[in-house]
């Protein structure tokens, strides 16, 4: 099974990456998830996180299969 | 009923207006409609703004501002909701937001639009990124106030 | 700007603002559009209602909506104002009134929209009869509350 | 010098007229205004009034020249 993570807008452009797969083969806490997926240590705190296409808090639980993304505050409207 | 659209291209929401209204004409029943349209302005913060492009995450997106309208039906009391956005690239003058509310009454029209509008703003996956008169581009980092 | 209109025959909210629109497409200027419509529903009070009509003084009339909408302007920060509203004789699903209001910010065009309505609502001179369906007929004695 | 006086709505179609001239060369207060031109003696409480077209309280003097209206509560929108 493997996580699929996405990053959005100017996170997208500063990682230099806009989605990868990351193979898991049990749960992972968002904060691993990031490390793994970003390459950084830290998740900065006002970077927003949904799971499943549904917002989530830093300490939900990732699944095998799920899809999360990581961006910034939104500016739509 | 709810509508959610997504446009990668310009669209004119009064001609969207006429089209709804069409199909719709001999029902009667919506005393009250509150509209809010949101157009791209030519400035921000002091600069010059030649365009826009508008990154949203697909899927989610059109997701939550389903469950924005749904939210909303189900606090007032409305007939439709729909709910249009713009995508991609935006020029000045352009509409990037659409928000009409249908009601028997006027207080929950004017509410609800108002109140879809500030959660839009807060909630739905969009990113606004601009283009300068003089060529940099920048991403808008926040919104403007209500 | 301020428009005031007053029809004397169906007019069609969205047409109007379509054409306001453009002749004025170019300035980019307003970000935020705030729009009511009131729209004749075929009952009130319990009541079929097969037609409704409108009565004004004329003159008065369109001096209390145009004093509304300097009002507003005065209040907040509006770049446009426009108000029209029929008279006559009105049937269900038509357009009653139309308040538009274009201003930089969006929190100021939804609170002028909002308060130019109700302003209205209590202050400028229009008074309707309603005829039911079994053929009676009758002054509507209150507005709707807010 | 004459005033203009008009009633709307429910209230020309009980006073059966809905315009009428008063012959005046001194101001008047509303109520003599109101029992000439309606032939009644007490001006209903909710009958709203204008003189030249912008609403004035019970108290307000008519001058010759002036047009009055009495009206029932509005009901547009």
């Amino acid at each position: 099974m493997s996580i699929k993570v996405l990053f959005f807008a100017s996170l997208r452009e500063r990682l230099g990456r806009g989605d990868v797969q990351l193979d898991a083969s049990s749960p992972l806490s968002i904060a691993e998830v990031w490390q793994q997926a970003s390459g950084e240590i830290c998740l900065p705190a006002n970077v927003l996180v949904s799971i499943n296409q549904t917002y989530a808090d830093a300490t939900a639980q990732v699944q095998p299969g799920d899809e999360v993304a990581f961006f910034p505050p939104v500016t739509g409207g | 009923m709810i509508a959610v659209e997504l446009h990668d291209g310009s669209f004119d929401p009064w001609r969207y207006l006429t089209d709804w209204q069409q199909t719709r004409q001999l029902s009667a029943r919506s005393g009250a409609t509150a509209v809010f349209v949101g157009t791209m302005r030519d400035f921000n913060e002091g600069d010059d703004v030649q365009s826009m492009y508008l990154e949203h995450y697909p899927g989610m997106t059109e997701n939550q501002l389903h469950a924005i309208a749904a939210d909303a039906q189900q606090t007032w009391s409305l007939d439709d909701v729909c709910i249009v956005h713009r995508t991609g690239e935006i020029r000045p003058a352009d509409a990037i937001v659409l928000v009409a509310v249908w009601s028997a009454h006027r207080a929950e029209a004017f509410a609800a639009c108002r109140h879809i509008m500030e959660v839009l703003k807060h909630h739905a996956p969009f990113w606004k990124k601009e283009t300068l008169r003089n060529g940099t581009t920048r991403w808008v980092d926040k919104n403007t106030p209500g």
